[in-house]
């Protein structure tokens, strides 16, 4: 007798469970609004990333086109995968000192993992992080860049 | 059934099929060679190393603050905790006491990495066993955290946060009120995890009594982590040995004594609730003070070894250094809990059937990059 | 000579008679043969594609998703492009093959699913064939296509698509069962097997309410079996996609796999389309004894509609079923079977039987 | 049980090794040929009950190859490190602990595998992520021709 009553119980509660189940995905058939797929290529102009997110590495130039890197290679030397190269290059400076400046910085955003230690570790805050994030390309040498811009120089007071 | 199973048969008999390395359930690139008999597994019998990169032989090349970026990819779902655990060993051996905030930032952002890690198992793990809706109300609810680590970390699911001293910056401004409002909406969404799977007849009969691990084999073993309590095996580093700010918060060890696979589940759906109610213990007063201690440009450890082991989702993280006073470490040697897990699958899956095999190895929500490292 | 939505047994009657016309009766036969045959690949293909279509759309807005949505309006021509796809796509020969076994496979499942809709009444006259034992030959034909899967996971060379091929075949030879004794429980309550007799006999009052709490406890029954007869989830476990990849389909490819999808399909549908039938009358519409006003508004709506309608929700529910369970293990699958649903269903044979006797039935 | 009680202890359990008290564990060096039955004592003895095997760390020393394992009491919660080395680079052989602690089997397939140190009884001893054909990675003398990451 007390099996008998289990088995119905048994199948009682089982078909109460399996109903609970259904009025989760039930509820969110009938209810609107819940959807919360982004159609991403449409939505292209209003998606921004957070200013925090690491897209890239980049190297701000102010409108002067001057930006802020001494090619003193300590990002080179923290980079974990080799992702960063700093070819410098020596000038004779105004005062009439010799100068070190970066010819190129040169990043590999296909060997990059994001680490940050770059941009924490610079001195002067030459590097940042950009949010763009859309990288494809059909060619693997375009994944180099050369972060400082043609003809840019040294900002003012960066030592 | 079981007298079946001990019987000899002759080899010929035994049906060989390869689970992976390619295969929906095994979550990566495991091999599983399973001999059956009928739909019986009789031996089961891994083969890993398909993502082997070396990081422990790569980790003796760099600086410190470089094999943080390693660990991200280690357990590449408790990447936060991976990153503390050679942030903590690193600053036991210098001695250095990070501020309080640190701490606090640290144990958050350990729990809200150990929700997600526990979302997604239940978004796969509801998967594993046929029920595909689970994985999209899964992947909804982490995408919340993630959002939560974009905005304060910059990487979504390899956050790369931690650095030896602290963090890499301060959290955003934005980080308390998002994980408020994130704790407020799971509280009423994880109940719908429960109707929708937990309670599920079809769900408890597939998972009772399959894959039982004891608690003295569960010791033997070494499994740690939700597998290891769900065996009644305290082994909770958090409780046991507290690090960053755990020993200020008043949380609860989940431990169940069947060991079986429904409640390694239940262990993590708990864990959920706990994670919950640490960070709510903290989020209101996180302190104040520097998010990162002043360290030398070049970090060099005193000759000798060092230990440290963390909490991660999947279990105990040790994290073993040895130095020979040196920029870069000797040798380096992560105790990761999936490789520890992985070992004694043969021993649950004996004598159960391939379903039985999938929702076991769902049950150890093996993580393979964390198995090869 | 005037058609009707309601009524299409004249539309039918007068393409008999002025092909007879014209012809010897040999000639008229075969046309017609041909005619229902192009009619049923159209109806076929039409269904095939909607179902998919609706599959995947029911899912996603149970997931929180949208679903298709690029091709064409709401994504409603995805699923013609996944055929075009799949009719281009390489037909990958598998070594070690039973090559003609391969072949045949996907033709037996077609083929199995493609009779079952001749007998299937759409609206009054719109039948292709009306037999005597209708139901009887539905059970027949709907159990014939498990032939294709075994074949299909035996002449793979594949291990998983053979232990796909087995689960499958344990489980149709069970669920057989039951599919058939819940219709004999209803087929006990119309006192006939022929399809059209019992839609009549539905004109007031369909069976599912007519026969009481043996005719609901029968429906479940039925839809349980019928979706599992249908290898569809939570019963899947003949492809049971995280265990055994695709079971019994693993090896097929382009248009051989697209035979295989759109017989799951079109089954769903016929499984639907009988318990439309049996249990809510078919293209009968809603009758309350005594309503004439009521009664009237209910026939205006055209029969066609009527039977749509009802299967299109039966089908409804099978997806909510499978979109929300996890899946059954083999011996669970079994058990459910030969514990729970046979017992309860011969129970229920005599509950239904004891209820005719004594006429409780309206 | 305090450190220094537990080294105390250790030093009687294991005569003929040495026990030092570290930073952080109690930690005993020994001979390859004592191993297991000072590893069957510590766990055995039900003051220091080592009854979960944390890790297997090959090390390589330079000139000697050695194991070094992590021992935990659930009991007590204390750990003890116990280190060996062998100075055969050639064919180095240690004793399997797979007898006291089955987790050591596949922690001692992973130091074979990215070190060459083979283990004596060991059920199944084979590479474990790599191929036969690779060296032993783990090695200090290990040249990688192929993936070249040092700067």
């Amino acid at each position: 007798m007390n099996s008998f009553t289990e088995y119905f119980r048994g199948i009682f509660s089982g078909i109460r469970s399996l109903l609970a189940g259904l009025s989760v995905t039930g509820k969110y058939f009938v209810k609107p609004g819940t959807t919360v797929t982004q159609q991403y290529p449409n939505n292209r102009k209003d998606l921004k990333m957070f200013d925090m997110f690491k897209g890239e590495v980049i190297m701000p130039h102010n409108e002067k086109n001057e930006h802020k890197c001494t090619g003193c290679g300590i990002c080179e030397i923290n980079c974990p995968n080799g992702s960063i190269e700093v070819i410098s290059a020596s000038i004779v400076s105004e005062e009439g000192k010799k100068q070190r400046i970066i010819d190129r910085h040169i990043y590999h955003l296909g060997m990059c993992t994001f680490c940050g230690l770059c941009v924490k570790t610079c001195p002067s805050q030459a590097l940042a992080f950009g949010q763009e994030f859309e990288h494809a390309v059909f060619d693997r040498t375009k994944l180099t860049k050369v972060l400082n811009q043609p003809g840019s120089k040294i900002m003012k007071g960066v030592e | 059934m079981e007298e079946a199973v001990k019987a000899p048969v002759p080899e010929q008999e035994e049906y060989v099929i390869n689970m992976g390395p390619q295969h929906p359930s095994t979550h990566g690139v495991l091999r599983l060679v399973v001999s059956l008999r009928g739909e019986t597994v009789r031996n089961v019998e891994p083969h890993i190393g398909y993502i082997h990169r070396g990081i422990e032989k790569m980790c003796e090349s760099i600086t410190y603050p470089q094999i943080i970026h390693l660990t991200d990819r280690m357990d590449y779902l408790s990447a936060h905790i991976n990153n503390e655990a050679v942030c903590l060993a690193v600053e036991n051996a210098l001695g250095i006491e990070v501020s309080d905030r640190v701490k606090v930032v640290r144990t958050i952002l350990s729990e809200l990495t150990r929700i997600q890690s526990h979302q997604l198992f239940w978004a796969t793990f509801g998967m594993d066993l046929g029920g595909l809706t689970c994985f999209f109300y899964g992947l909804r609810d982490r995408e919340m955290i993630l959002d939560i680590f974009e905005e304060t970390c910059g990487g979504r699911m390899i956050v790369s946060y931690n650095c030896p001293g602290g963090l890499m910056n301060d959290i955003h401004p934005n980080f308390q009120k998002r994980t408020k409002e994130f704790i407020s909406y799971f509280r009423k969404t994880l109940p719908e995890y429960d109707r929708l799977l937990t309670g599920n007849v079809i769900f408890q009969e597939r998972l009772k009594n399959i894959g039982v691990v004891n608690r003295e084999q569960a010791i033997a073993w070494g499994l740690t982590g939700p597998v290891g309590r769900a065996s009644g095996f305290s082994c909770d580093v958090r409780k046991h040995n507290p690090y960053s700010a755990y020993d200020r918060v008043t949380f609860k060890e989940i431990l169940y004594d069947e060991g079986d696979s429904f409640h390694r589940y239940k262990v993590r759906m708990d864990e959920m609730w706990e994670s919950m109610n640490i960070i709510e213990q903290l989020i209101d007063n996180i302190p104040a003070g520097s998010y990162a201690e002043k360290m030398k440009p070049v970090i060099k450890l005193p000759e000798g070894e060092y230990y440290q082991s963390v909490e991660t989702a999947r279990g105990e993280l040790g994290v073993y250094i040895v130095s020979d006073g040196n920029k870069n470490p000797y040798r380096v040697k992560f105790r990761s809990p999936n490789f520890v897990h992985l070992a004694p699958l043969n021993l649950m899956s004996q004598g159960s059937k391939i379903a039985d095999l999938v929702a076991i190895n769902g049950s150890l929500d093996l993580i393979i990059p964390d198995i090869d490292r | 000579m005037e058609f009707s939505i309601y009524d299409f047994s004249s539309f039918t009657a007068w393409i008999d008679s002025s092909l007879r016309a014209s012809m010897s009766p040999g000639w008229a036969v075969a046309i017609e043969m041909i005619l229902i045959g192009i009619a049923i690949l159209t109806f076929y293909a039409i269904v095939g594609l909607f179902l998919v279509y609706a599959e995947r759309k029911v899912c996603a807005l149970m997931q929180n998703r949208l679903g298709p949505n690029r091709v064409g309006p709401g994504g409603m021509f995805q699923t013609v492009a996944d055929l075009v796809k799949l009719l281009f796509v390489e037909l990958v020969p598998i070594k070690n093959a039973d090559r003609a076994l391969f072949n045949l496979a996907p033709f037996v499942v077609i083929i199995a699913s493609f009779m079952a809709i001749g007998a299937i009444p759409f609206a009054k006259g719109l039948h292709a064939v009306d037999l005597n034992i209708g139901v009887f030959y539905l059970m027949a034909i709907s159990s014939m296509g498990v032939i294709g899967v075994l074949l299909a996971g035996w002449a793979s060379n594949n291990k998983y698509s053979l232990i796909g091929a087995m689960r499958s075949g344990a489980q149709i030879v069970s669920y057989e069962l039951s599919v058939g004794l819940a219709l004999v429980t209803m087929v006990v309550l119309a006192g006939t097997m022929q399809l059209s007799e019992i839609i009549e006999g539905q004109r007031w009052g369909w069976f599912i309410f007519k026969g009481h709490i043996p005719a609901v406890i029968a429906f479940v029954i039925y839809i349980i079996s019928g979706t599992a007869e249908t290898n569809r989830g939570p019963f899947d476990l003949a492809e049971a996609e995280s265990e055994l990849t695709a079971g019994y389909h693993t090896e097929y490819s382009g248009i051989k796999f697209a035979f295989f999808f759109l017989a799951e399909y079109i089954n769903m549908f016929i499984v639907a389309a009988i318990a439309a039938t049996i249990f809510f009358g078919g293209w009968m519409p809603l009758h309350v004894f005594g309503w004439d006003g009521f009664n009237a508004v209910m026939d205006f709506i055209p029969p066609i509609v009527w039977f749509l309608t009802k299967t299109f929700f039966i089908v409804f529910l099978m997806m909510w079923l499978k979109w929300t369970f996890p899946r059954l293990r083999i011996d669970q699958l079994l058990t459910l079977e030969w514990k729970y649903l046979l017992p309860i269903n011969i129970f229920n044979l005599l509950l239904m039987a004891f209820l005719v006797l004594t006429g409780l039935h309206w | 049980m305090e450190k220094t009680q537990l080294a105390a202890l250790a030093a009687t359990l294991a005569p003929d090794a040495q026990v030092v008290q570290g930073k952080q564990f109690v930690e005993i060096t020994l001979l390859p040929t004592e191993l297991y039955t000072v590893a069957e004592k510590l766990k055995n003895h039900s003051d220091t009950a080592l009854d979960m095997l944390v890790s297997i760390t090959g090390m390589d020393y330079g000139s000697e190859l050695g194991t070094v394992y992590h021992l935990r009491s659930t009991v007590h919660n204390h750990m003890i490190v116990l280190k060996t080395r062998v100075s055969d680079r050639e064919n180095p052989e240690i004793d399997s602990l797979c007898g006291l602690w089955p987790a050591a089997e596949f922690h001692e397939r992973e130091a074979f595998d990215l070190l060459g140190i083979r283990f004596r009884n060991h059920p199944d001893l084979r590479r474990l992520f790599l191929d036969s054909t690779w060296g032993y990675p783990l090695r200090k003398d290990y040249k990688d021709d192929i993936n070249i990451l040092a700067k």
